[in-house]
């Protein structure tokens, strides 16, 4: 059978170190291919020992006692032990660290070098997300000799070693000899940026590029009568919202939020934004989560309502408002079906497209907005909304009060029930409009398998990918 | 003006505009369909008796988004030539007339601005202003502005040394008035065959951008963002970018033909020969 | 000559550095933080400043000019933010694809051109010039993007005879190298030809008409030998002026078309580096480009000189 | 047998009929007239034996050239005679040139083409032929391009090309209109020798009954594509049977009947204004103007009765040069500045008609410029009217603007193309002090049309719908319209038509004598300045090398530019007279 595949991916990786930088395409090239954690993610969201064969967590759930594999080398020859854990983990939380997630690794007071095969990490406090955390690539295990140049040839301990990069073209991996866990079926794998939608398309139907695992949901429709190609329709962790400024008039009043979500027919945005492949949510959940609780229906589609809750809060006259939409499709698209629906109620929106650096400045770190569209797409994020100065500008103590809860609790039906009552309280609050979970659409060459299905993280996981006969 | 209508090029070319024209002028009473609606259940559906054109993917009608987008095109490309001529016409002028220092000083400013790759520039201003219509029209416009610059001194510069323009000085008129009186008349119809070339690389321009996302914004209709939208669909949906991009080529080449003509009708050789 | 020379080259000087200071100056204020680009949303305030410290974007503004223009006087043109790599291995990789491409079309362009305009001009008025001007009229109207996507449908999609983009590097051969160029290449070349193509011909017939042209005749030579030896080289200056003015219309070209083709090449750098706030590298490219229209249009200037000797000064 | 014979050559372009059974012939050794006025047919005749017609035309008749029928010969039959036995120098002598080629290549192309020889060989042949029409090889270079030769050098190069095969026939088109009298006359005798040397025949067109005069053996006369009078040259002219050629040859030689006593005819009272479309025959003194700012007709008296004697003249021009920096020859280098005027010192009186002749590119339109201030000279001064007017600003030049006025050469080039003829007469009336009204704006373009017998009808016409004399005219009512003290008129008559050259200096002697306006008179043309003034200057190289009363310069030249100029200078009374002589 082949044993090359060349993969399509939307965007290029400003680098490749998924330490030193938050783009979901340094993990969609490296993540479990290059580099590995102690623990990964798998493909339905669950945690699963890496480099940590095994680990104890002692019963106050501050301590974390982590059994390594050994006989692990890096890709440079160095061999891997429990002083690189150390020092990835040190490196990532140290002051001048610049680590994009910096707050995974806010928990841990100490990391001890027990032996050569055992780390200890100690916590401030229990954290019921710990184990999940140190899964993300952020976490993933570097060696001292090569951290520094890991952005432009990272060198980890996965079963693909980084062979070449092709500014603005292509990256290329290869097979790993002597790789620790399970043989990997590809000898070599090469990641092509494709970022323009126009290109895409034609690149898998001639056969250029073999496997799309992150296809734009929207273009679906073009590939998926094409008998070569094999369709697969998963999840994401991406809850798409039309987030609101809560502090800015008239936004802060609970009857227009509420007027806002009667007003949107999830129904077609759904199918004008994702092919209709999106969930539809009602809350900041995702429906894989078995946490979700589905609250869909606490606003039904109901124009004639959201106008008499405009009435009643006194906008009889419209209300005059901009959307601020970042380049992603579903924004884009999204955005005018929902301008459209806001109109007929009476909102008038003015579309203002803007690029991610812009929406970073302007919506994210000054909130000045009034309505935007943007899909969070981080794992079980609902706490986002007790953050303080969070670009929501949603201040609610009652929520603040169960997230806190939450943070101290390990026990899954107790979580599950908690994260239960943070749903509910957003979704009365209409703290933003819910839209839906975004689809994870992966389209391959039907002689392709071992792609996941979903994504509970942004990531291209090639360990299982093989070529039938 | 007879002349001009038996003037093949001219005619064609005529029509065509007069038909654009008109049919971004009865947009504003009459659309097929109202495109701020957007019927997502209709989306991309194939041209029928309904929908002539089909629809897109929001289900809006490809024809009524065709008629309300050449007034986008038209606007950008008219306003981006207006700014272009209104800036480019009087310091070309002005440089035909001063001569030495002012003229080299203009002209290397001309060329300074020539030197910048216009869609690149125009994709920077964008990345300033954030994408829309009036930055479209800016972008392009600016680079307008050497054009009619370099046509209004070239002109200007033939007419000057003219043997009229003596009799003009030996009347005691000064710079301002010849050029006013004799240069500017003169050079009119160059400039008009430059405006309607300009008009019509405009209105690429403006598809360009357009199509880079950097052009009108939703939701009002453009030809090149509808072929942007276009051609993530072209397998299921290819009339989507086909009309559109059939509006582009026939309107640029209806405003192209005219130019031709223009030149041909308004050439003094050629008129002689008539 | 030479002092000609000395004087464009000194109006090239300033007009470059004019250039890098609006450059410059139009980066600055380009909103976005690339800083925060790269850390994206979860990142706090702090960390942000600490990268932007660490990327040298928290200096004055003029001591940040002159660092950068400094720079590349010595050829250092700095590290892009978001590679971290020498922004001149940026470019020299992305150059030897745009260089290539550009050149082919321009080679495309003028190989169709030239023989059309020559054709339409020797049969002025007959059926053979109306479509061939015909034609070019339409190749001016069709935007390149467009043209584009139906080739890629056509020729990529279709009939499978070409990559349908992307670019495998030399490295993979110079035949695959050059088919992934052949599509982009023939999409920027035909606005192009057609342009070239009426404005040789409209040289042509207006070389002529001219004087020298029945003189040659009344020699006895035919029509052909005429145009050959006596048109072609008088109607250059017009055709070489266009050609130097498309140069900067084939750069704008290159962006979209790389975008559509996804070549890496410059002008795709560019618009990414733009997108992702690398303005070290827009900056940098921008420049190149500026500096590479320059020249080119120098060279035409010169080229003036070789074509037609009443332009040379004295020897 | 005849070398060439045309008989009842009918030509039309599209559906313009251009010639009309033209019939004439040439035969070997002889020298053949064709003279007409312009657009008669000229050079159409002449393409039509070259077969180099435009597109649209087509010949009808015979046109047999040594046994051929040129009308139905294939273009291959064509190529091989044109250039080989077939030569045509064509009308223009400044672009029949390739500008991007050498003169040896342009030579040598046909030479190597219809006799294959080798490039050194024909580049041999080449150097001979330019030796022979006075380009030696030594001095002018083979490499040499078009543009670094003069007119006159240019033309021989184009003769030279039409020679370089020793054709049969050589068709000269205005071989010598865009030159100087004296390389006229050069050219002339060039072609004479090459006529006799090898017998060829020599079909000769000009405008130029004079030229033709001295060159012609026989002469056919051409008119609106008919020909009038055809024959012995001597015989035509000396007869002037046909009504057409008594005009021609009178309007060649005319002589403006000049009023001896102009203060009497500007003292006498106006007359009542013309009817009309009267002509220009009995046209009206000057009534007083109706506008402001312009002197009554009295002051014409004064200015005629102190331009006798009186010490402060009309015009002083004092030591004025005018400089043009020499090319750069590098960074630092420079050709020395060329002295297009050098130290020029002269007067003029009111009221007088001076004449300024002299060689192409001596200086007399830079002269003009220089005191019409439409140029600084670089050293010097200049007077009018008491007042210095170098290096005053435009404002201060308004009075000196509205006493002197310029007619230009070009009488269509001296037009915006865009305005009617009451916007172009109209337009010095910006220098008056009072901005007259439209109406009084209509009235003077009225009475400045009259003057020069246009009708005030004539003033919704655009420049385009006037004739060529009728152009000039404009000029001249644009020129007098502020009743100006001085006129300057720059070739006002060359580019014209005989028969339309002599209305308009009958125009020019008459405005003068009624209005007392002082004229410079530029020309290279003795017979214009004998026509018309009263004393004339030499100019040679930027500088006066003569002055005096115009019959004494020109019977009694004392300088050698002058003498030159007077020699060359074809003369219809002259040619004739030596033609009868030789002939007995
Ligand atoms: N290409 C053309 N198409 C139509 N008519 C033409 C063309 N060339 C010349 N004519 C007309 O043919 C007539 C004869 O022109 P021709 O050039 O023979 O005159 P000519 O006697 O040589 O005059 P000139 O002394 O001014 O050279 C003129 O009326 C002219 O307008
Ligand atoms: N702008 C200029 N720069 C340099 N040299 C010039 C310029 N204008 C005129 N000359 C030169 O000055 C000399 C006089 O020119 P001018 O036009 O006065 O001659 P002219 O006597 O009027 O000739 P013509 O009878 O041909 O009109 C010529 O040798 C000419 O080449
Ligand atoms: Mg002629
Ligand atoms: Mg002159």
């Amino acid at each position: 059978a082949r044993t090359d595949l060349v993969l399509g991916v939307v965007l290029e990786p400003p680098h490749l170190d998924p330490t030193a930088g938050a783009a979901a395409a340094i993990d969609e090239v490296v993540y479990a291919n290059v580099f590995e954690g102690l623990t990964r993610i798998g493909p339905n969201g669950e945690v699963l020992p890496d480099l940590a064969e095994s680990w104890t967590v002692s019963d106050d759930g501050k301590v974390y006692t982590f059994k390594l594999h050994t006989g692990v080398k890096f890709h440079d020859g160095t061999d891997f032990d429990a002083n690189d854990v150390k020092f990835s983990l040190d490196r990532a939380r140290a002051d001048n660290s610049v680590n994009a997630q910096k707050g995974l690794f806010s928990a841990i007071d100490t990391v001890e070098v027990v032996d050569p095969a055992t780390v200890k990490v100690t916590l401030k406090h229990p954290q019921g997300s710990f184990l999940y955390n140190m899964g993300w690539g952020d976490a993933v295990i570097v060696a001292p000799e090569s951290a520094d140049t890991n952005k432009e040839k990272p060198i980890g301990t996965g079963p693909f070693k980084f062979q070449n990069w092709a500014k603005g073209s292509s990256i290329t991996l290869v097979k790993s000899d002597g790789y620790w866990g399970d043989p990997v079926f590809l000898d070599k794998a090469e990641f092509r940026i494709i970022p323009d939608a126009a290109a895409q398309v034609p690149a898998l139907l001639s056969g250029d590029v073999q496997a799309f695992p992150f296809f734009p949901p929207d273009a679906v429709a073009q590939v998926k009568d094409n008998p070569n190609l094999k369709v697969v329709i998963g999840s994401t962790e991406g809850e798409t919202i039309l987030a609101i400024n809560n502090k800015k008039p008239p936004f802060d009043n609970l009857k227009v939020r509420q007027a806002i979500s009667y007003a949107l027919d999830r129904k077609a945005i759904i199918d004008g934004a994702t092919g209709g492949l999106g969930v539809p949510i009602g809350s900041h959940m995702s429906p894989s989560n078995k946490a979700y609780v589905d609250l869909t229906g606490e606003y039904p589609h109901d124009p004639a309502k959201a106008k008499e809750l405009l009435k009643e809060a006194g906008f009889e006259n419209g209300i005059k408002a901009t959307l601020k939409l970042p380049p992603p499709d579903y924004a884009r698209l999204g955005g005018e079906i929902v301008a459209s629906e806001l109109r007929d109620v009476g909102i008038n929106l003015e579309i203002i497209p803007v690029e991610w650096a812009q929406w970073l400045d302007q919506v994210f770190t000054r909130k000045d907005y009034d309505l935007t569209i943007v899909s969070h797409t981080e794992p079980s994020d609902i706490d986002i909304y007790s953050r303080k100065d969070y670009y929501f500008n949603y201040d609610n103590p009652a929520f603040d009060k169960v997230i806190e809860e939450l943070n101290l609790t390990s026990d899954e039906a107790k979580r599950d029930e908690l994260l239960g009552k943070a749903q509910m309280i957003l979704a009365d609050d209409a703290v933003v409009g819910f839209l839906f979970e975004l689809p994870k659409v992966g389209v391959w060459d039907a002689r392709l398998e071992g792609f996941w299905q979903n994504a509970p993280i942004q990531a291209n996981d090639l360990t299982k990918v093989k070529w039938s006969e | 003006m007879s002349a001009a209508f038996s003037n093949r090029s001219f005619l064609t070319g005529f029509l065509i505009t007069l038909a654009v024209a008109a049919m971004a002028l009865a947009s504003y009473a009459w659309t097929p369909y109202d495109v701020t609606r957007l019927v997502i259940s209709d989306k991309t559906q194939a041209p029928s008796l309904a929908h002539w054109f089909g629809t897109d993917h929001f289900g809006r009608d490809i024809l009524s988004m065709i008629m309300i987008g050449a007034r986008n095109s038209i606007a950008v490309a008219l306003v981006a030539v207006g700014i272009g001529m209104g800036i480019g016409v009087p310091l070309g002028l002005w440089a035909a007339a001063r001569g030495n220092f002012v003229d080299e000083v203009l002209m290397r400013l001309n060329d300074l601005v020539f030197a910048f790759p216009a869609l690149l520039s125009a994709i920077m201003i964008t990345a300033i202003f954030g994408p829309g219509a009036v930055n479209a029209i800016i972008a392009i416009g600016i680079f307008n502005i050497p054009v009619f610059a370099r046509v209004a001194r070239a002109g200007g510069l033939a007419i000057w040394p003219r043997e009229f323009i003596l009799a003009a000085r030996a009347a005691g008129k000064g710079s301002a008035q010849i050029t006013l009186e004799h240069i500017l008349p003169n050079i009119a119809t160059l400039l008009l065959v430059q405006g309607t070339i300009q008009f019509a690389l405009g209105i690429l321009a403006e598809a360009g951008l357009s199509y880079l996302g950097l052009g009108a914004q939703p939701p009002m209709p453009s030809w090149g963002r509808m072929l942007f939208e276009a051609q993530t669909r072209m397998v299921i949906a290819p009339w989507m970018a086909i009309f559109p991009g059939m509006a582009i080529v026939v309107t640029v080449l209806g405003l192209n033909l005219l130019g031709d003509g223009l030149a041909d009708v308004l050439d003094p050789k050629s008129r002689r020969r008539a | 000559m030479t002092a000609y020379l000395a004087k464009r080259l000194a109006v090239a000087a300033a007009t470059l550095v004019l250039a890098s200071i609006i450059v410059f100056a139009v980066l600055e204020i380009v909103p976005g933080d690339p800083a925060r680009l790269m850390l994206g949303m979860n990142a706090s305030a702090e960390q942000v400043d600490l990268l932007r410290d660490q990327m040298g974007l928290n200096a004055p503004v003029l001591i940040r000019y002159l660092h950068w223009a400094g720079g590349l006087l010595a050829l250092d043109f700095g590290r892009s933010y978001t590679y971290s790599v020498p922004v001149i291995d940026l470019v020299a990789e992305r150059t030897i694809v745009s260089l290539p491409l550009a050149l082919m079309a321009l080679f495309l362009a003028t190989a169709i051109a030239l023989p059309v305009g020559l054709y339409s001009a020797s049969r002025r008025g007959q059926a053979g010039d109306t479509i061939s001007m015909g034609a070019a009229q339409l190749g001016v109207a069709i935007p390149n993007f467009w043209f584009a996507l139906m080739l890629i449908y056509l020729f990529a999609v279709w009939l499978k005879l070409v990559p349908a983009g992307g670019f495998p590097g030399w490295g993979a051969g110079l035949w695959p190298g050059l088919k992934a160029l052949l599509l982009p290449a023939i999409a920027l070349a035909l606005p192009q030809a057609a342009i070239l193509a009426r404005v040789a011909r409209s040289a042509l017939v207006e070389v002529l008409s001219e004087d020298y042209i029945r003189t040659a005749r009344a020699k006895g030579m035919p029509r052909r030998a005429v145009l050959w030896r006596h048109a072609l080289r008088n109607a250059m200056i017009p055709v070489v002026t266009i050609m130097g003015l498309q140069f900067s219309f084939l750069l704008a070209g290159t962006i979209i078309i790389e975008n559509v083709f996804y070549l890496p090449g410059l002008g795709r750098l560019v618009f990414q580096a733009i997108t992702q706030r690398d303005l070290i590298v827009v900056e940098s490219v921008v420049m190149l480009l500026v500096a590479s229209v320059i020249v080119v249009n120098l060279l035409v200037d010169l080229s003036y000189a070789i074509v037609d000797p009443r332009l040379r000064g004295r020897s | 047998m005849n070398l060439l014979d045309i008989e009842n050559l009918s030509l039309a372009i599209g559906d313009a009929a251009i010639l009309d059974k033209v019939s004439l012939s040439v035969a070997p050794g002889e020298v053949m007239g064709l003279v007409g006025e312009s657009g008669s047919g000229k050079s159409m005749t002449a393409l039509t034996v070259m077969q180099l017609l435009p597109h649209a035309a087509r010949a009808k008749g015979h046109v047999m050239f040594e046994g051929v029928d040129i009308l139905k010969a294939g273009e291959d039959r064509m190529c091989a005679l044109r250039g080989d036995d077939i030569g045509m120098v064509f009308q223009e002598p400044m672009t029949a040139l390739n500008p991007v080629k050498t003169i040896g290549e342009q030579v040598a192309e046909g030479i190597r083409w219809h006799t294959r020889a080798s490039r050194a060989e024909a580049e041999e042949r080449a150097a001979q032929i330019l030796d022979r029409v006075g380009l030696p090889p030594q001095k002018f270079p083979l490499t040499r391009y078009p543009h670094e030769l003069s007119g006159g050098q240019r033309q021989r190069v184009v003769i030279a090309i039409a020679c370089a095969l020793k054709p049969k026939l050589l068709i000269a088109d205005e071989p010598t209109t865009a030159l100087d009298v004296v390389l006229q006359a050069q050219i002339l005798d060039l072609l004479r020798d090459l006529v006799t040397e090898s017998r060829m025949g020599l079909l000769l067109i000009s405008h130029d009954l004079a030229v033709v005069t001295e060159m012609a053996d026989r002469i056919t006369i051409l008119r609106h594509g008919e020909v009038m009078e055809a024959g012995d040259t001597a015989r035509v002219l000396s007869e002037q049977l046909h009504p057409y050629t008594r005009q021609l040859a009178q309007a060649s030689m005319h002589v403006p009947a000049r009023r001896q006593e102009r203060t009497a005819a500007v003292l006498s009272p106006p007359p009542p204004p013309p009817h009309k479309g009267e002509g220009n025959e009995a046209l009206p003194a000057s009534p007083a103007p109706l506008w402001g700012g312009a002197r009554g007709g009295g002051e014409h008296i004064h200015g005629r009765s102190a331009s006798t004697e009186d010490a402060s003249p009309l015009l002083s021009v004092q030591s004025v040069s005018r400089l043009y920096p020499g090319r750069r020859t590098s960074l630092f280098g420079r050709e020395a500045p060329a002295r297009a005027v050098d130290d020029v010192s002269f007067s003029m009186q009111a009221g007088q008609s001076v004449a300024l002749v002299g060689r192409s590119g001596c200086g007399k339109s830079t002269l003009a410029r220089l005191i019409l201030a439409l140029d600084k000279p670089t050293s010097g001064e200049i007077g009018f009217l008491g007042e210095t007017i170098t290096n005053r600003s435009e404002a201060d030049l308004k009075s000196a603007r509205r006493n002197m006025q310029v007619v230009f050469q070009d009488p269509y080039g001296s037009f915006d193309p865009r305005l009617k003829a009451e916007r172009l007469v109209a337009e010095p009336l910006h220098v008056l002090e009072k901005k007259p009204s439209p109406a009084e704006r209509r009235e003077a373009v009225a009475q400045a049309l009259h003057e020069v017998g246009l009708s005030s009808s004539d003033m919704e016409k655009y420049a385009h719908q006037f004739s060529g004399g009728q152009r000039q005219r404009l000029s001249i009512a644009r020129a007098i319209i502020t009743r100006p003290k001085l006129v300057i008129a720059d070739e006002p008559v060359s580019a014209l038509d005989v028969s339309i050259r002599a209305q308009i200096l009958d125009l020019f002697a008459d405005l003068n004598g009624r209005l007392g306006i002082a004229y410079l008179f530029i020309t290279h043309d003795l017979t214009v300045a004998r026509a018309i003034t009263d004393e004339v200057m030499v100019m040679h190289e930027g500088r006066i090398v003569e002055r005096g009363k115009t019959a004494d310069v020109l019977e009694h030249p004392q300088s050698p530019a002058a003498q030159a100029l007077v020699s060359a200078a074809p003369d219809l009374h002259r040619a004739i007279a030596k033609r009868l002589r030789e002939q007995g």
